[in-house]
């Protein structure tokens, strides 16, 4: 059951991945967000109350990097909210299945909200749901599925968990 | 239970002007449950897709009350106050679920579908030692029951013995609304849950409000998907307690945006991917956006083919929960019910149309912050009347008529 | 500090009926900390065995009260209210500790272990100038002291000069249970803190209602740890002010537990290690459960060898600290002092037999939301009397011994 | 906006006592926005240095009420309430920024940087249907105006018409220290902001104590940073509404401290890096530590080289916002910067010698729970007069001072 | 003091077995739980406050994997509480002491509960002390005590930490 | 763009410090944080709104090891406060630049606060930028810049993030 030399260099390929993405969002950088996906890549938000009953409805669902640059879009010049950032935590990884291409894993996630003023709150906790394209180029997400376990969005949410 | 005075003047008999007090005032709020809560009022409480079999039941509140919706064995509907008789428990706890009886976990006394008390553990005490008094009838302790109505598959309930039946309570044009969306069985499609920071008036104004609709929400106006330059109108009905916003199709490149220097147009914005804004005409009329408001918390959306009901539950006088239940049709063809899902990125607490709502309540209760008896919300675009309008929604007659029906209820 | 009207009205001379609206009432909250936990009541502190030593102490509460207990270098214990005189700043603010005096930190102004003020730092001003009047006398500014005793090695406290003495105050037969449990040195083996979402008098209630225990608590009925049918009884005292529910040894299947539907016996359950259940009889009575409620706010628990005094605290009208005192003897053999800490997984927050407590509580609050001046709880089980009951626990006259001194104390 | 009534009763003409409950009664909390915040007082706002050019702006508050302060294209500052005349929204939500207009985001009504509306949308209709009445008179509904002075680049405002000018209300000592820090262009090196879970009476009283700081900030003391046997003195200016505490450089090893047994003396402990305690003298005058409170909320702050404005800000009646602006001079050299920016080690939410303000007032705030109407403060170090005091600290007249002007406005 | 490659080796087993932890219980497949330890394995939680002043009172202490069980049965069975999850994340982990059979190592957890309903909230944080078999088939815990930071806890405790 | 062999070893380096950093803190093991850092190491806590707007005010400023010893002196000897502990979370790290002797890299942390009564919260939140120097007998940080997210603290801030 203890993981082998490939499953060791797997594990590190997709925290490394993991991790980018943190960067990417926290750091500011939403432009980027895309570009860690597969060109036809999927990104949804799905609540555990959604998903548990089999309900399809998505808080956010993004079919392709098209998608996601019009979420950047309206990031940066539509949407009106009040500044924010977030602070991701992960933890928790675990590989469901791998092939020589795709690697399928569940995590879990946290984001903390700190709003302009000072106000900080857990926004958001659940698992991501991965399938990561490996590509020795630069490995992509095939598709994230982000179920957080709270039902509730407080107050709005216009940057991807 | 203690009654704190209520020192809140309107400063004129019409509902142009509001007092800005109204939304943060303890005493109010508390006076509220009374007056428009457990008053002469009509409430959405679930659709009967969600209960579709005997035994299902699903939890809700009208204002703090808690509520369970159950189907009983013959098929009959019932809302009840979600409230042990025996010491005030929550008998039903979870959202949702499949019973056979609705036993408190207290001390399991046990209701039958319908409310009526059937079941007390130790009634005859212990080896006939102990128990409840002879005297004690249980059919007169059985869950209280609401007045309960089911439109076109949307179940209401009214703690009022006296308010007229729901579809007087909405009134003709209202009621006609409510058939086109409602007019053939719903599929649920998911749920939205989102926690707002100010009053629930705010937010039940936000959705009256076709003033604020392409000028915040620059989605609207940048994509031409709403504009004021559109065909369209506002409907109101039950002397404005319940009324419609709406707008007619094919937008076309106007003077009064392009022009305007609103910052919500924005010229050299475009979509990636606008497969989102794909949609069908569904419906005869060309409404492609309609928001009809039912007095005092419900909210029943068609925006392109996002069809959503809300339910707005005041959590407390600057916290409001609002509930969405998005839906399709049953005989929904697979692309029209993509497309459904699709276009579910235009609304809700993440909608690219909608997001801007679950804000701008806040701060307009930051706003008034610091606020005494003295200032209020002007309202008087489009004048003092409360009247349907069709040749124009710049016009916040919908929004007085909120107003109205509220003052009324309240006594103030 | 502002006096809100009272609304709460009984509706009847009798406590088989409760207003519900006493559980969520800030006005009646306010007054409870006069009424109750200021008034003709006695409050549990602690254990002497927590402060062994001079100038070891102890902090707690009365109600919303700061107090933080001493032993003195004669070995004396006071209560004494941790505010300080001069500008009212918590004096002690750890949970426990080791000190020569009492030292306010914000001016330095030190008293001693029985609370006179000793020390005013620049008292005299400096170099002569400044410095407190020639008139300031030290010994009228000393901590306020409570009436206080130790019963059996527990430390309890008043603010009160006229209530009866602690003995006189449980009553006899509250007296005979509470020397029966501390009538040997004991050692503490731990704490727990449970905040729950509840009025405090919603889990001083639970504590002393028989009738949910079994029911409830599924736990017991299911591995037959507690079973009304068992021996037992309910005894009250003092008005009803102090009463305990006991139940006695060996249980057997019986046909009112086994089919009864109820939901708390399962006969398909099992332990996977029944060693958690093994347990010795310590008291000659053969009791094997026995909850003591001491009103206010105090719980002295033997629950087979688990023994603990609970102490509720309320943090708000609607969210309540209780604190366990876990205990042993202090001549506990190994063999005992394990069972005692293997069935610690059988109480507090985390308990099989008791964590259901932690929420029952909330789930009646949430019930009552919306709730005006109308619902009442119905407390008929039994009757209508407060008296003590041998032959049955199917009998709630513990829960209404409670409202009796609540109503009493309150002036409802 | 509910006039709760109020039952605090002063118990004596002087203010050498205190009720407590001031600190915890919503209704005096309540009746603050109006008697304080929105009365007879000035607040201090910003630094024209903030707000060094035309279309910036800095949010801010006085009390609960939003308020914007702007430079206008002439370069006039303005302090204006940040709330929309429409409806009530914040017209700037971000702490600062830099725009041609304030534009409200709800429903795009735009003001200019004075104040007056200027634009709002389809104020004409749609194709000349709806919009506003022809009588709407937009010059009727600018933002409310405060009156506004800017005194040596420093920004106040206040709703009074009728309070002397700032100058004025200063007083001539507090006016001249004003000047002597604000003498020449600052340069802005940060900010802190600080939430203290105490009434916001209590930071302000502590702000002005000058016997608690060298006894509770040990790091005063032992580094002898700051005795009260240095030189010093107590200045009480417009009779004691606005005071200053000072010490005069050179400290010297004294018997009052070394032998006191205070705590806060620690003959022991060492700096492994003294270059912490390097400053520079920059006033002619040898004024090391000054520390100058203006009623209400405004602290001016000089220890050693450290300058900063403190804002308090309440957040409920038990939860208080403090703001810190961090500021040197433009000319100030290299080495002097740096030893400002090092020694902000000293202050601050993290600072050696004011960390525990952030935490005593929580401490008297968790003290005085449970209070009801019979316990005060005791103020009287020094008697019970409020003037300047030049022989000695050991003097609570400033704090008296603070009580005195409160009680005068709030008519109690 | 920079660790060699026995010490990576053992780091990322233990990683690999604290990841499997956080897995089982925040995936709802508690069952699985009394398996990640050893046959008489010991799991215990002791706040600081006891554990500081040497008071042995545990909240759960389960001696043997039956006693988990009967924790799983509690949760699944018997106790009523309102629906509930947990989301773990873990850090800073250090190991103390290590020989071919066990390893023994301290980390940092953190538990955003979340009820049904939607409310979130820092439920618990704190420490794992562990004790880990060394097993080349499966390594497993010989001892996890969990140490809440926090002497409160709110509501009630169902779940395993 | 996937990591070699370096990288990896340096990402394993970084983040033993990392735990390192968070044990030391969190056991109340203060005494031994001044020695995390090079004898002339720089330790700064500087909040999201001045970092942005290049205002240098710090809310703590530790210039060398000896004013990290005052830190510890002010918090064992000379401040008062009310009994807490943190428990730190540390997610995202990015390897920014990186040579034979020094490696730059961000990373995110969580500081969860827990008093002594019980009461915790979410404390700060936001990232470490660092410097750390690469040293065969033991790695160090040359600088510890921490930007909170939050423009707030709660009470006072005693103990270093
Ligand atoms: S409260 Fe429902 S059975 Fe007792
Ligand atoms: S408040 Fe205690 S010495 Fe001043
Ligand atoms: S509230 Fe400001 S424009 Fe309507
Ligand atoms: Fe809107
Ligand atoms: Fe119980
Ligand atoms: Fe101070």
């Amino acid at each position: 059951m203890n993981d082998d030399h490939t499953g060791l260099e797997l594990e590190r390929r997709v925290m490394a991945l993991h991790r980018r993405y943190i960067r990417v969002i926290d750091d500011d950088r939403l432009e980027e967000w895309p570009g860690l996906f597969s060109e036809d890549g999927l990104y949804k938000i799905v609540t555990r109350e959604n998903y548990s009953q089999n309900l399809p409805l998505a808080l956010m669902s993004c079919e392709g990097r098209g998608m996601m640059q019009d979420r950047v879009t309206g990031f940066r010049r539509i949407n009106v909210y009040e500044s924010q950032r977030y602070s991701h935590q992960g933890s928790g990884l675990e590989i469901l299945r791998a092939d020589d291409r795709v690697v399928e894993c569940i995590s879990n996630y946290l984001v903390v909200r700190t709003m302009i003023h000072g106000a900080m709150s857990i926004f958001s906790a659940g698992v991501y749901q991965d399938q990561i394209l490996l590509d020795a180029h630069a490995d992509k997400f095939l598709e994230r599925i982000v179920i957080p376990d709270s039902r509730q969005i407080d107050t709005l949410l216009v940057i991807p968990l | 239970m203690t009654a704190e005075p209520v020192n809140v003047k309107w400063p004129e008999p019409r509902t142009t002007r509001v007092p800005l007090g109204l939304m943060s005032d303890p005493a109010i709020h508390a006076l509220e449950q009374q007056k428009i809560f457990q008053g002469e009022t009509w409430h959405y409480l679930c659709l009967e897709a969600e209960i579709p079999e005997p035994g299902v039941y699903k939890t809700t509140a009208i204002g703090a009350t808690p509520i369970v919706v159950t189907r009983d064995e013959q098929g009959q509907i019932h809302a009840l106050i979600n409230r042990c008789k025996h010491k005030g428990a929550l008998v039903c706890v979870e959202p949702c679920g499949k019973v056979k009886t609705l036993r408190c976990l207290y001390h399991g006394w046990s209701y039958d579908l319908s409310g009526k008390l059937r079941f007390v553990p130790f009634e005859k005490g212990v080896q006939n030692k102990g128990g409840m008094p002879e005297t004690f009838d249980k059919s007169a302790h059985g869950l209280t029951a609401l007045r309960t109505t089911c439109l076109h598959g949307v179940v209401f309930g009214t703690h009022s013995a006296t308010v007229a039946e729901l579809a007087d309570y909405l009134g003709p044009a209202m009621l006609a609304h409510f058939k086109r969306i409602f007019h053939k069985p719903v599929e649920i499609l998911g749920y939205y849950h989102q926690v707002m920071h100010n009053n629930w008036k705010l937010y039940m104004e936000n959705a009256r409000d076709s003033y604020h609709a392409t000028i915040l929400h620059a989605f609207y106006a940048t994509f031409k998907l709403n504009r004021l330059t559109m065909g369209g109108g506002l409907t109101v009905d039950h002397e404005g307690w319940n009324t419609m916003n709406y707008s007619i199709g094919a937008s076309l490149a106007d003077g009064e945006y392009e022009g305007s220097g609103l910052r919500s147009v924005m010229a050299d914005v475009g979509l990636a991917d606008a497969s989102l804004l794909h949609n069908r005409q569904e419906f005869a009329d060309g409404i492609t956006v309609a928001i009809q408001s039912i007095f005092p918390g419900c909210v029943n959306q068609q925006i392109y083919n996002t069809l959503a009901l809300r339910q707005a539950v005041p959590l407390d006088v600057d916290r409001t929960e609002l509930h969405w239940t998005f839906f399709g049709y049953r005989d929904d063809d697979a692309e029209l019910r993509q497309m459904r899902l699709k276009q579910a990125n235009l609304i809700g607490p993440a909608g690219y149309v909608s997001m801007e709502d679950g804000v701008i309540g806040e701060y307009v209760q930051r706003g008034i912050a610091g606020e005494g008896q003295s200032a209020n919300a002007m309202l008087e675009m489009g004048g003092s009347d409360i009247a349907s309008v069709t040749d124009s929604r710049a016009n916040e007659t919908t929004v007085r008529g909120f107003w109205q029906a509220y003052r009324s209820l309240m006594g103030l």
